[in-house]
């Protein structure tokens, strides 16, 4: 089999070792607190030398995006027949800890810089301590620009209000990265990213009825929270410029981008491994899917797809990881998201029409839970049409297509 | 919204009637019925109240004799009023089967049943994948003036609750192709009939609903030396091959038709919802990455209803099963093809709130996914076309 | 085979009457003069009794768009092995045919009347005389809504001074109708409909260089042509609106988009035939084609494109001819022009594939310059965008998608 | 103009040259050649002089000796600049299957001729429908020392100004496979070659130019006992099968890259247009219709890259024959779809003007439907990376 990703030695031995580790965990059976595991078995294993590509504090595995992306594309686990990858991902909790590392993102790109941010929460995250990452609001979709929730600073501390929706994760948070308007003295000062705990006094939260699996999604309710001032972490900007987000925002989202693109990625690679072995069991009109050349086309052309979602990923999170120029970044993260999904949703499709009806039943291997959460992908966190008009915009230099 | 209305008088009235009954019943009260998941029962009534359980049934025997036009444009209604569902096209599939092809007796029987409100179910998949319409291994063998039966057809809808079960089985020798197939009546009550509750269902989290918004539910009914008499045979033993083939035409006639009414629903709710959501100043309908996907589906729903409405004159044309297959499968695959493509630019225009199910829009897709797949397949649809109709060579 | 289009034994009698009578003729090998050609057979042959369905005054051919669909979609000619539709339809002058019915729309919809065009204009065509339509102007593009050709309105007469461009078969026609502004004394009068004689003093054309059969294209000059009065047919609109097209322009805009209708599927038709003549021939891998699923797959999808299509381009004729709504009328219309077109394509794409690169040969069968053609039907005479923008406004009642 | 660079110095330096011989013949340039039906000898010339028919000679023979990379570059860089055509890349094929699988007497007897101008054409095309590398039926019979070779060869490029002629003949038993195949090259002033001119065009007006803008043209090369010494025979008698395979893959790699190249030209002159023609006020480029085709076109293009770049490391990596088809053809694919893809925006987007030759955008358009049809079509492609690659049943 040809190979269209070149993975150096090194990498290989790093996604074998962590497989390796991981492998007595098992990321399906886990229910959070991934590192402190990991942490553990590396301890009593001898591939510990490989863990520091990942887990040192200059090589945390949420800064290293490409480090995660090879993990999660290549790690360990071997499908599993009769259970809905979007069930399993569920179990290993991506979203949650993509959350974590959004999270990580928005706090190390603010004032007090990584080291800052390493010293008091990376503790944290080796306790496995999570976090959701609060930026859409009500009325607002994808319309990211517009911020409402406002933390008033009124010397001592902020007192925020507002409301943030779609919020995913909220319920198993244990920190909040909240996205608001700072104002001092009834001045505009920008937008800023806070830190606070979710059991902060003034914060709850109402789950809402989605009809896809994985963390449940929430709208959270901001009455006169009291945060410290410390709580702002991430860099204001956009003073006076009516609410724009600012740069770290714009960083982490393609952090977001990043992290949907690799994770629906291994939901694409399991459809489609799915549909392949499918494609070889007889249909009841007496053929083999699998010699129809249409069939063989289809999976050929997901497969491909696939790779080159993959290497458009693969891309971004080298862009991501070496702070290369943001156009080069943003180009790739958002290809990475634009191309992920949509090969997801082929891949889920083509599974289905081999499965039959047998596809959408839940005690089989459910190929329709996947794609739905496929098709959930495409509309977020942001809506495919967003990704489509950031690229015409800043990769083509065509005109902005909306206000 | 475009609506180009070339109805008869009677056929407006029928869509009158149905949009009436969806004010009645409307989304909340099918969410509630699906969330307590039992089924709709008093929409069920009021739906016998109304006489459309016996649209295909003879007027003698209490029914509405539905003309194939009538049927078009009742169940198109339906599903612009987001009632249609397969346990009410499996229902009326039976009842055509007994009208068209049973005997006086087995009218007498059964008919007036269906026009009073027994749900019937028409338990025809077992390997579900709609490559084949005479995909049938559930075998009867002759024990007398009985036949016994053995086997398991699978994903037949609201079966619990079904008063009787048609069911395609394999009489005669061989296990493939359309001869020696006959087409029996069990009741769902007969000894060795186990009833098996399948998922299959839209949602995935961990508190789910067995029972569809729209009232359906799936089982596999498992047949265990059941002995039913011969003359709860329908047509004929061993002469069901071709009932298959035209019930199969009966129910992609009205599973084409419901779609086109999911379609027009579906784009009534994107259109609404892309004139008053504003998005970056303007109407999210007034950017082009939402409208012109809006309008090519549009476009597909207003063809289907062209071709789905042709097909409907040919059920009064002519009994060739094979041509009225051909007709009633390519009405099925455009209009199953276009409400994919509505509901896909749908909830895409809606964004999150598109996967809200108070909503809406989202429960429509599994099932629009499913219709794909059944009886027959998009993909298999148009080989057969082609080599059927085209003359392009058989594999 | 199972039909689509349910036809009355009246209409079938009619195409065969007609067929047959142009049997003798042959459109392949006409160059021009159909209708008087036509009525010299009609006057030999017993079928004349048929020819009033759409020779007769109130039947006139022209104004019958859904007779002359059935005539162009089923009329005689059997596809001529190894000979492109390009080349043939070209030798059959549908454009300058249709354009001539277009004039005669814009005439017929003006003040005059239709009686007073039928007396002046009908000798003409039956004389064989063709009309081309100047409604586009450089720069303007599809934007047929801005008019910049003026016509100065001196009281004996007008003073046209523009230009035109992309006008098709200028140079064979023997009649221009033009859509110009009018201006009297300074003011701004409205937008009007103008027929003139090609021959008139101050016209002047020059040559396009455009890749496609068929009928040359030209920009046209009219540098202070002089005009009589009655030579303003259509009727005027919008005054003060700031040249804003009249609903005369409008509807004839609608007959254009009908007729590329059913000239596209006639060419759409023969692309397919000559698909599935091309997949029963076995391939260099030694497989017939036709027995391909794909294949089969594709040449089922593109017959009821086809077929849809045509279902709606008959709806849009009878829409036309019966003179109903004019949303309705214009709905089906556009969508006629954009599935005609689309599936034209799709044929040729399917037809080039099964071809190979003999599909691209002139002396073969020259799929390639079918396909051409119906690419660029694909913009001409206006793009399938702005098709799809009139359905979004007009069929869903959706926001403008431009200003 | 997105445009990520990741180019060796080399590669950069390329890039460069061949930007400035883009400069001195641009469109106008070929487009006045084309309409005076003259090869564009001038430009070639240029190529000659600045080394780029020797890519692929070897040093010692005055090449240029590219590695793969440094090909992709140049074929991507001459694609950009409007100036890659079938031409070059069958004499650099040709001069390849020289230099890889040539004795040295071969190699010296020929390669200087290519470096210094000749042009070859690799008549490898019978049926031409992209469906078997191996649809060779020119026969070649041993006659004492020499080889006589009977049999057609269709659209073959250049041939008409071709110094020779690589042609795959059937020498062995058999009509099919790759068994018995070799290489052959006839000089194309050879006795019993007749060169017949073939009219592979865009233009359909009455006045036409058999010579394309990039200076193709094309011929069916008939040869009636064409008689050849054995040494004209490359890599062995009845051994040329892998060769075809070799040289299908090389010549796919060429055809990515130049096919990449013309989608950031396309593309680039559809963003320059979409920026600065205004319709209805605004800039047509900011009208999503037109923009998110573009976008994706664009995200093609730079996959294709991607891919093709991967597919280059692939030929200094291996020597398996299938391996390197496998890369080669899926880059092709990519390639050309993605080309297809910028083709079919830029010209929408250009509306009537598209269809302008001195637009030049429509000059690309046959010109990638035939780069998706030859050596191998894009259905075949995925056929057989599906079968060869992931494992699936062949027919």
């Amino acid at each position: 089999m040809i190979e269209f990703e070149t993975r150096t030695q090194r990498e290989k031995e790093m996604v074998e070792a962590v497989a390796g580790l991981i492998a007595g965990i098992d990321l399906r059976k886990m229910d959070g607190d991934l590192q402190s595991s990991l942490m553990q078995s590396a301890m009593k294993s001898g591939a510990a030398q490989y863990m520091d590509m990942i887990m040192s504090p200059g090589g945390l595995l949420p800064f290293k995006t490409e480090a995660l992306r090879q993990l999660i594309m290549y790690g360990g686990n071997e499908p599993v027949p009769g259970r809905s990858m979007a069930k399993t991902t569920a179990k290993a909790q991506p979203v949650k800890y993509a959350l974590t590392a959004m999270g990580m993102a928005a706090i190390s790109s603010g004032e007090g810089g990584r080291d800052a941010a390493m010293s008091r929460y990376l503790p944290e995250i080796m306790k496995g301590r999570l976090f959701c990452y609060c930026i859409t609001e009500p009325g607002a979709g994808t319309n990211t620009n517009k911020v409402s929730t406002i933390a008033v600073d009124n010397g001592d501390h902020f007192v925020m209000n507002g409301q943030k929706t779609y919020i995913s994760a909220a319920d198993t948070s244990h920190y909040m990265v909240v996205v608001a308007r700072i104002v001092k003295d009834g001045e505009e000062q920008g937008v800023g990213t806070f830190i606070m705990e979710t059991a902060t006094a003034g914060i709850s939260m109402t789950e809402l009825d989605i009809a896809v699996l994985g963390d449940k999604q929430f709208t959270i309710y901001y009455d006169d929270v009291k945060i410290p001032k410390d709580a702002l972490v991430g860099s204001k900007s956009g003073t006076k410029s009516g609410g724009k987000i600012s740069a770290s925002v714009f960083y982490t989202l393609n952090l977001e981008r990043i992290i949907v693109g690799f994770t629906t990625l291994r939901l694409c690679q399991e459809a489609l491994s799915r549909a392949m072995e499918r494609a070889a069991i007889p249909a009841s009109d007496g053929r083999v899917p699998g010699s129809d050349p249409d069939i063989k086309r289809r999976i050929a052309k997901v497969k491909l797809k696939l790779e080159q979602a993959s290497l458009a990923t693969k891309r971004a999170c080298v862009a991501y990881d070496n702070s290369e120029n943001p156009v080069v970044m943003g180009t790739f993260a958002n290809m990475a998201k634009y191309l992920s999904t949509m090969a997801a949703n082929e891949a889920c499709q083509l599974a289905l029409e081999l499965y039959g009806v047998e596809g959408l039943d839940k005690d089989k291997d459910d190929v329709g839970g996947d794609y739905l959460m496929a098709r959930l992908l495409r509309v977020a966190p942001i809506n495919n049409e967003m990704v489509l008009n950031f690229l015409g915009e800043h990769m083509l230099g065509l005109p902005k297509s909306y206000r | 919204m475009f609506d180009e209305t070339t109805q008869t008088e009677d056929q407006q009235m029928i869509a009158a009637a149905v949009a009436q009954i969806g004010k009645e019943f409307d989304h909340a009260y099918f969410l509630e019925q699906a969330r307590k998941e039992v089924f709709p029962d008093r929409f069920w009534n009021v739906l016998t109240e109304n006489g459309f359980l016996g649209a295909l049934a003879p007027e003698p025997h209490g029914g509405s004799g539905f003309s194939s036009g009538d049927l078009a444009a009742f169940m198109g209604s339906m599903g612009k009023a987001g009632l249609a569902s397969n346990v009410l096209i499996d229902t009326l599939v039976c009842c055509d089967a007994v009208a068209s092809f049973g005997t006086p007796e087995q009218q007498q029987q059964w008919i007036p049943d269906i026009v009073a409100g027994a749900r019937w179910t028409y338990a025809s998949l077992e390997r579900a994948d709609g490559r084949n319409l005479h995909d049938i291994t559930v075998s009867a063998v002759a024990d007398g003036d009985s036949l016994v039966i053995s086997g398991t057809k699978r994903y037949a809808v609201c079966a619990d609750s079904a008063a009787n079960i048609l069911i395609p089985v394999r009489s005669g020798a061989g296990t493939t192709g359309s001869d020696g197939i006959s087409l029996v009546v069990v009741p769902a009550e007969a000894a060795g009939v186990t009833i098996e509750p399948r998922q299959v269902n839209v949602r995935v989290q961990d508190e789910e609903e067995r029972v569809r918004v729209t009232g359906d539910s799936f089982f596999d009914v498992v047949l265990s030396d059941v002995k039913v008499a011969r003359d709860a045979v329908i047509g004929g033993i061993d002469q069901g091959g071709e009932l298959v083939t035209r019930l199969a035409a009966r129910q992609m006639l009205m599973m084409a038709s419901a779609a086109i009414g999911w379609g027009d629903r579906i784009l009534a709710m994107a259109v609404d919802y892309g004139n008053s959501r504003i998005i970056y100043e303007e109407p999210i309908g007034s950017y082009q990455a939402v409208q012109h996907p809006m309008v090519l589906a549009a476009t597909d729903v207003e063809m289907a209803k062209l071709v789905t409405g042709r097909a409907a004159v040919a059920f009064d044309e002519t009994s060739d099963a094979g041509e009225l297959l051909s007709y009633a499968s390519v009405a099925k695959y455009q209009a199953t093809e276009a409400a994919v493509a509505a509901c896909d630019i749908g909830v895409q225009c809606h964004g999150g709130s598109g996967f809200d199910r108070d909503t809406g829009i989202i429960t429509y897709w599994p099932l629009v996914l499913l219709w794909r797949i059944i009886p027959l397949c998009s993909d298999k649809i148009l080989e057969r076309f082609s080599e059927v109709e085209l003359g392009m060579p058989a594999n």
